[in-house]
Parts: C-alpha cells; structure tokens; sequence
C-alpha cells in the first residue's frame, strides 16, 4: 500500500513536528523523548491528563491536548504503545501541583508501560492516578482475554474528565468522572479493510471482497468474526445490539450517539451509519442528546467505522458542552 | 567446571540482537495473524539499543543485564517491552554480584526472570503467551542443572524447552495478550512473543558454545 | 471496493438525512428538493451565501452551514452538479433580502446549473451574484481547458466571504471579498489510489502500487502527470512549486497554509506533508499566519492530499479568525 | 410525404430512454478513462424521468420537446443535463405550433439544438464534446434536406453524421469539458457526451421508421 511518507521509521517524529507546527498555539513538542502538551505549560493548581498509547489513532491523543481536555499527549510507534520515559516527561509537563491522572487504554503494553511510568512520577513526587479505559463489547471478559479494549468511548472519557478539571475538581473527583464515563460508554467496530502499518508495509489482514470484520479494534488486529458484506443498516444493527444489551442501554435514557470512522471511510457513509444508528435508538425510546460523527480514533487508513453510546445526565452533558479548544476538537471558545 | 561471564553475557545479548533482526519479518508476520504485527519491530528495535548500550559497558553479567533490561523497557513500548525487561530485570537480580554464573545460577536467572514476567503479566502457561517459552525452559534448565550438566549444557536444554513451548502454543486459544481479542480464531498460529523468547534462549546456549 | 451503503442509489439522500439529524442544532435539511440551510433559516438583512455541487467532497459543502459561513447547500448527487431546481430552493432559503452569493467550484455542470438557477431565482425577486473558484493550479487555462477547477481553496472563499456576510458587508462587498481570496488563493493535489462512485462500482482509475497521479482534481477524473511514488517531501515540492510560481507568492508575503486530506489519507500523513509544506515556506521567507489540517474537500475514499496557499492581509486574518459555528468548522463560539 | 408528428416525438424520446439504459455501462466506462465516470447514470437518470413525464402527456412535437427538456434540465444536473436540456428546449420552440414536422423542420429542430448547445457550452466543433455529435448531425441534416429526403431519410443522415463525429473524437485533444483537464492524455478515447448524443440521434430515425 502506498503511503505519503518519508523514512518509514521517521513517520511519528515527523507527523508530530507538523502536528506542533500547525497548532502552535495550542501546543508544543518535546521531540526527545516524544511528547505534546498545551502551549501554555500545566495550569496551577488544575489537574494534569495525560493520555497516550501507539500512535496510528490520529488525531486520538495529541488532537486533544488542549483546553477543556488532555494537557499532555504520548504517542508511541505505529500501534505500539510509548515506553514510561516519555510518559513519565509528559507527566511531569502536565503537573500543575494538583496531580495528574493517566487515561489508559486497556491494552497490556498500554498498561504496563503507563503503570511504570507512575511508579516513576510518584518516586518524583507526583501523585497519579490511572484510568483505564474499556468500552468494547466486541471482546470478551478477562476471564478469556486481556479484557476488553479501551476505543473510541476513549475520547468522550477525556473529554469530559478533561472538562471536569478546568472545573476545578480534585484528582479523585476527575477520576471519578472518568471512571463513571468509561462505566456507562460501549462501543463496538467494524471493518471492510484493513490498515498498513508503515514499518511493516503489508496489510494487518485479508478480507475478501464481499466480506467485512465484525468487532474490529483499532490496532489493524483482526476481530472475532467475519461475516459477509450486508448494507449499512444491517451492520449498524449488528454493532449497536450488543452495545445496546450490554449496559444495558434501555427506554428513556439519555444518550451521546458517536460514530466514529476508522480513517479510510468516507463522511458520507459516516452520516448514512448515524442515520440508521439514531433511528434504532429512536424506536428503543433511547433518547440522542448529542451527537458527534467523524474519524476521532482510526486505524490508519482502515476503512470501517465503529458505534459509540455514552449514557447522559444532568453532570455529564454539562461537561461535555462546556467549552473545549484542541486541534481535533472544539466549542466554546 | 569453569562458569559463564561477562563474555559471555555480552555475546548473548549481541548474539540476540543478530538473531532478531534477522528473523524481525517473521515476527512481524506471526504478530500480523494474531497481534497487531509489530512485534519484529519492537524486539528490533529495543535490542539494535541493547547492542549499542553495550558498547563500551563493563561490569558482572548482572549489571549488563541490568542495563540490557533498562533499555528494552525504554525503547521496546508495546507489551513485550516492559515484560521481558521485566525479565531480565529480575533475572539480573538473581545473579547479581556474581563474576561466573555456573548451572545452578544460570537456573536461578532463568527462574527469576519467568517469575519476574509472570508477575508482571499474569499470564499461566497455557494462555499462549511468552509465559509458554519461558516457564519449559526455567523448568528444564533445573532439571538439566540437578542431573549434574553443564552451564552450556543448562542452556541448551532451555532453548530446546523454549522451542518446544513456542512451538506447542499453535493450537492453544489465547487469553493474554491481543491475541486474546480473537477467541477460537487465535489457535492455529504460533505465538509472536513465545517465539522471539525462544530464539533469545537459543542465543545464549550459542554464546555458551552449544551448537 | 466495499462500501457501508444501504442503496448506492440512495446514497446521498440518506446521508444527508443523517448529518440534519446529528446536527440538528445546526441545521435543517430539505428532502424534496434536497438542499441543507441553518435552523433559524435566513438572517434578514444579512446576504446569505450558497454552495453546492456534486457529492462525495464531504464535509464540503454542507459541513460549512453555520454561522460565520455558508446558509445553505446543495448536494447533487456523486460528483454530479445538482440541477437547478434545489439550487433556486437553497437561494430563497438563503435569502434575508439582502441578495444572495452563490460559490461555484469551476465546472462546466456546476456553472451551467447555478447559472439557470440564478436566472430563476432573479425571475422571483432575488439578487444573485455568483463566484466561481478556480484555484487549482493543475490545469491549463481556458483557452486549452474548460478553465481551472475550483478545489480546496473554496472551503478558505466560503469561510471568509461568510465573514464578511456576517459582518454585514452587503452582496458587492461580499462577493468582492469572495472574489480576492479566489484570485489569492493557490492549490495543487496528488492522488495515491482512485475512489469509486458508488453507483459505478469501479474505481475512476487505474494506478499501478508505485505510481502516483499529479495534479488530481477531486471528482476522480485522472489528474494531468503520473509518476512513480516518492517520497512525501518530495511529493510536497512537486505541489509547492507551481503553486508558488504562479500567483506568485514570494518573500515577505503573509500566508495561510492549507493541507487537506482527499478522504483516505490518515491524518499522520497530512502532518508529514505540511510539516515540509511549511519548511519550503519558511525558507522562502512567506510566513505562515494561519493554517488549516485535515479532510475537509474530499474525494470519497480516495488517498492523496492537496496543498492549498491563500495569501493574506489584515482584513483576511480578521475575517478568518471571527467567529464559526459549523458542522465541520468551529471557533470562537 | 407526410410529416412526423408526436407519435414519432414520444416514441423518440422513449426508445432514447431504452437506448440510454441499455448503453448505461459502456457511457459510465466512456466517462470514467477522460471524466468522473457518471456520464450514463446522469442520462439514464434524466431520460427514465423523461419517460414517465411522457406517461399521459399530450400535445405537439414541440410541446412534448420541452416537457423532455425541462425534465432533463431538472433531473440530470451535471454538464450535460442542462446543455442536452438546452439544446432540446431549442429545439422545440424552433419547431413550436407544428403538428407535423417535415424534412425542413427537422432540419430547423437539429439546427437550433446544435446551436443552443454551442451558444450555452461555448464549445466548437473539435473540442472534443457532444458539439462533435450535433453538428455534423446537423449539418448532414440540412444537405439531406436539400437533396430532397424523406424525414426518416433526414434522421438517418443525421445519425450517421452524429456516430460519424463521435467516432472522430477519439484522437481529438479535448479542450472543453472535465476531459480537458487531461490535456494530451484525453487523446485515444471517445468522448462520452458525443457517444450518448449519437445514440440519441440513431433513436429518431429508429422512431421514424429507418432501421
Ligand atoms: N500478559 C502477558 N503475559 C506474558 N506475555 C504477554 C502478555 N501479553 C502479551 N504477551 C506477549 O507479548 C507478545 C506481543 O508483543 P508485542 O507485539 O511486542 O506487543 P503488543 O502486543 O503490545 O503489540 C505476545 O506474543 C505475547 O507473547
Ligand atoms: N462546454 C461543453 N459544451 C458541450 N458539451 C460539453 C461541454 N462540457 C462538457 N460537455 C459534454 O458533457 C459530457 C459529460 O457529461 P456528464 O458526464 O454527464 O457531466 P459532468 O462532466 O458534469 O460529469 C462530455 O462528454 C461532453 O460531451
Ligand atoms: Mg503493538
Ligand atoms: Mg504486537
Ligand atoms: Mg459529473
Ligand atoms: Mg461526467
């Protein structure tokens, strides 16, 4: 697969020199070892987030480091999570004196390295909290798995537990956020292609012509079953069953419907898979409060998309409208 | 019966080096069926840092394998890199201050490091992890030790347990690691991780002078 | 090539009905005939502005309704100009009674259909002026071509015409406005893979694993030049040089650098190619004010990326930077 | 020699929409190699609406002429929606009140098509556009006008210059049109709007009668 790329090895050094360099005014790159935080340095006295994992989710995590979000990103290698140094720098840069929490995505390297990197900070005296993240129903409990991976439910965690410390809340009160966030987010992918790593240069896996992966994640892994190519309505139905049975999601609830798209799918199938997601959801008596529709969490150039339903209240969606300024999203301000 | 020293521990590790950038595709390839096909990159690039940490270090064969794990854990990222430095970490411990390492602290290494990874992973053998190649080979290089062989030969018996374990987690399904994620579909393919740790292992029956 | 589609014929109108329900507070959609216009419909006494063209160029032009920008959109099917009748329904949308600026990417079927719609609109009272974009530098002029096509320089004619709308300029100023950022305003694209119409079912061209196509437009006509893949800094010289050359931009000039992603291209690949974008810039001595990353004139699922430079002033930078509130573009509010 | 009256304008307009359909696949594949590949879906779009327009519709040649071209002015959107619209609309007011149209009269209609094509598009002769059809259609209509021929006998000269001239676009450079952004690389195909004009010209004269 073709790429617009340089030195196959140079790609996240470079993507993130131009990422600072057209965001300067929101952020700045420590280039060695690799991290993005916000412009202004830690805000005193507010809660540092920090989020990261393997790079190729673009723009998952550095497009959120901003106000009312992340204060420090740490992308990886393609799919690979980062190792704790830069994790443990961008703690450091995200500490206002107020604690910093991690948003982990449930993934073992993700875990692990996270987990040494706080041990690290704490030895410096930062106290740090993690948050994992795993809304994907298309995996099964720990009991068989890693446990579910942390996706696209991701952002709405960093979102709003970003929106709650600009608030001014305490780091087990952000934490709490984010915890109750995960808690009440499910989501579930699919794939009609799949994605090149660049280093790699080969396609994560096959898939014929006329057949699509169903519970996809986002690291070009393969998902649990494969099934044939059926129309959009079909495959929203297919993902957004088990999300909606497994909260379970029922009549008048208040909801954030997100359809995210895994790079390679094009807006317009985007909008037709959010057509049908809000009509299923309408004739459960699930209410849609908000919405958000785009490629937030991809997987390189992946075609496919994956359907993300948070349970609202009150608290909630005052977080989630408050005002919000990063390269990859923002209201507000 | 002369034990192995820093030498030798810096052959092993240079010797690893080599032998994973060498077969870096098919790790790649394994990890693409089951993973998310980095782990050739990972192990690649975690010991071309190793190789050149190496250069100009002294000490006991504890401090390079200190250092080879500090390394790894910060180049590697990924779910291989915090585990086997972890390894190794441990493993170092086991050994440390000690100049020659016979059978018996070969086997305390070996030990050490599978307790250090199963700790830190908590994964049992039989989940189709790197567990699967490192648990028959700290198992074996006891036996070897106890029925009197010698440190070379204390390693090859765990290379050849490791091979044996890489190999036997074909038909398993996962339930560490990404593989897990696939259910059913992960058996029928080897183990990205087990397979690097058995080439590792193989390297340091080489570096002993085990063919 | 797979797509998430229920009917390829219904394509648009499904996903059109799905962008009015996920953006509700936006905007509203008209079915019969199709046309997309802000909820609170026209804002008297201020000109409104209309767009529209073929489909598949999402977020282009319908993400671009909103304050600050567009008041209404037409989308015609896959890059198919729509016919008259929508337009002339969008324009009466559009209209506050201060007249209305229709924005019209250089193609024969989109000239030709705003232009009756015009008539007939002016037949019922409203005063129509029409801008046509013509910023790609790709093609030839119009005594061998029909004119250069109007590309991803038309998101920067709309975003800051709809300032000036919004400021309260009346249609002269408008649409004297809309025409000196289309006469400052330079793009070239490149192609990695073709897409494919969803009605066709096969892909607009053929490029073989190491080939690229120069000078691509955005309907999936084949570009002008086809060459073997390099590498993406010199993927960006090839762009940048006619593009420079031929306003010409040169030493001292202000500008906004504009890198927009064809649909299928991951956003790490849009950072590596304006982070060198910005480096020939910088050592020509332009200096970049603004910028803008991202997927925003596509060309379905097609990889590539064009490069688009607008040449700014102080009245352009503050039209730019007043506040937006669109589906695909937001700040300030 | 008795005219051709609506009769012959509907069953025109109706065998277009079969010839259209049917011609679908190879119009989107003319468009595809030198366009965006939507050629025949817009056409087919446009004429099936102008078929069940003419579903209980009465009248004139002309009249039947301008229900098919405001139907396809607004149905077909594009380039050539609104230039084939043009060119009919034109066509039927130079015909307009006639219940019958002779030899002469079908030369006025393809002569005021032809040049409201020209006088919208602002293409001539050789650009490589549906102009390449229409005007020798034309014109091989008026000399056959001239030389005394039926108006089934008018048709068919006008078809056979139209397929002619769109046969004679493959070499041609276009220079109007999406196929002019190709420059030289639209050498070597048929423009696709001059093919579909061909076909619609052959249906007249199948309607009037000529095989
Ligand atoms: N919990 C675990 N315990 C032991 N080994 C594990 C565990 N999880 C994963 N592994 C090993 O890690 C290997 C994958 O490593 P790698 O591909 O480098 O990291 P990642 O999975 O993060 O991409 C697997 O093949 C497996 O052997
Ligand atoms: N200026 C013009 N004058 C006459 N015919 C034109 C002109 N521009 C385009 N055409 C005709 O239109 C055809 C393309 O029609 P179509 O594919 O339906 O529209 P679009 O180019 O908008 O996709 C071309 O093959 C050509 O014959
Ligand atoms: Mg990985
Ligand atoms: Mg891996
Ligand atoms: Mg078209
Ligand atoms: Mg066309």
């Amino acid at each position: 697969m073709k790429k617009l790329v340089n030195d196959p090895k140079r790609v996240v050094e470079e993507s993130v020199a131009g990422f600072a360099s057209a965001h300067a005014d929101l952020v700045t790159a420590s280039s060695d070892p690799l991290f993005i935080a916000r412009a202004g340095g830690a805000t005193r006295g507010k809660v540092g987030l920090v989020s990261g994992g393997g790079s190729g989710h673009e723009p998952l995590h550095a497009g959120f480091v901003g106000y009312g979000m992340l204060d420090a990103a740490v992308p990886g290698p393609v799919f690979t999570s980062p190792t704790p140094d830069p994790i443990v720098a961008a703690t450091k840069a995200a500490d206002g004196g107020a604690g910093v929490l991690h948003i982990v995505k449930n993934y073992t390297g993700d875990v692990l390295n996270f987990e040494t990197a706080a041990d690290l900070a704490l030895a410096e005296g930062i106290e740090v909290r993690a948050v994992v993240t795993d809304d994907d129903v298309a995996v099964r409990d720990s009991l068989y798995t890693a446990g579910r991976r942390g996706v696209a439910g991701t952002v709405l965690v960093e979102r709003i537990a970003g929106a709650a410390a600009e608030r001014g809340d305490d780091l087990d009160a952000v934490a709490g956020i984010a915890e109750r966030v995960n808690a009440n987010v499910r989501s579930m992918g699919v794939a009609l292609t799949p994605c090149v790593v660049p280093h790699a240069g080969e396609p994560s896996f096959e898939l014929a012509d006329d057949e699509i992966e169903l519970g996809i994640g986002i690291h070009g892994e393969p998902g649990r079953t494969r099934t044939k190519l059926v129309s959009a309505d079909e495959v929203v139905d297919l993902l957004l069953d088990p999300i909606l049975a497994d909260l379970p999601f029922g009549e008048g609830d208040r909801t954030l419907l997100f359809v995210n798209g895994m790079g390679g799918t094009p807006l317009v199938e985007l909008y037709i898979f959010f057509r049908r997601a809000a009509e299923v959801l309408g004739e459960r008596g699930i209410a849609v409060e908000r919405s958000l529709v785009g490629n937030f969490v991809t997987s390189l150039e992946m075609q496919g998309a994956s359907i993300t339903v948070l349970k609202l209240d009150d608290e909630l969606v005052e977080l989630w409208d408050s005002p919000l300024h990063t390269a990859a999203l923002r209201w507000g301000r | 019966m002369a034990g192995l020293g820093a030498d030798w521990a810096r052959d092993w590790l240079l010797r690893t080096a080599a032998v994973i950038a060498e077969h870096r595709t098919e790790l790649l390839a394994l990890d693409r069926a089951i993973g998310d096909g980095d782990h050739g990159e990972n192990l690649d690039r975690g010991f071309q840092a190793v190789a050149s940490k190496l250069d100009g270090a002294e000490g006991t064969p504890a401090d390079l394998f200190k250092l080879a794990a500090t390394t790894l854990i910060s180049t590697v990222g990924g779910a291989s890199g915090p585990l086997l430095g972890t390894a190794l970490l441990k493993g170092s411990v086991a050994v440390q201050g000690r100049e020659e390492l016979d059978s018996d602290a070969l086997v305390a290494l070996l030990t050490a490091a599978r307790d250090g990874l199963v700790s830190r992973g908590k994964a049992e053998p039989g989940d189709k992890t790197m567990v699967d190649a490192w648990s028959p080979a700290a198992i074996a290089a006891g036996e070897a030790a106890t029925a009197g062989a010698s440190p070379a030969e204390v390693l090859a018996a765990a290379a050849e347990a490791a091979e044996g374990g890489a190999a036997a987690t074909e038909p398993l399904v996962a339930r560490k690691g990404r593989a897990s994620y696939l259910g059913e579909r992960s058996a029928g393919h080897r183990d990205p991780g087990a397979q690097s740790s058995a080439l590792i292992l193989r390297a340091a029956a080489r570096a002993a002078g085990h063919p």
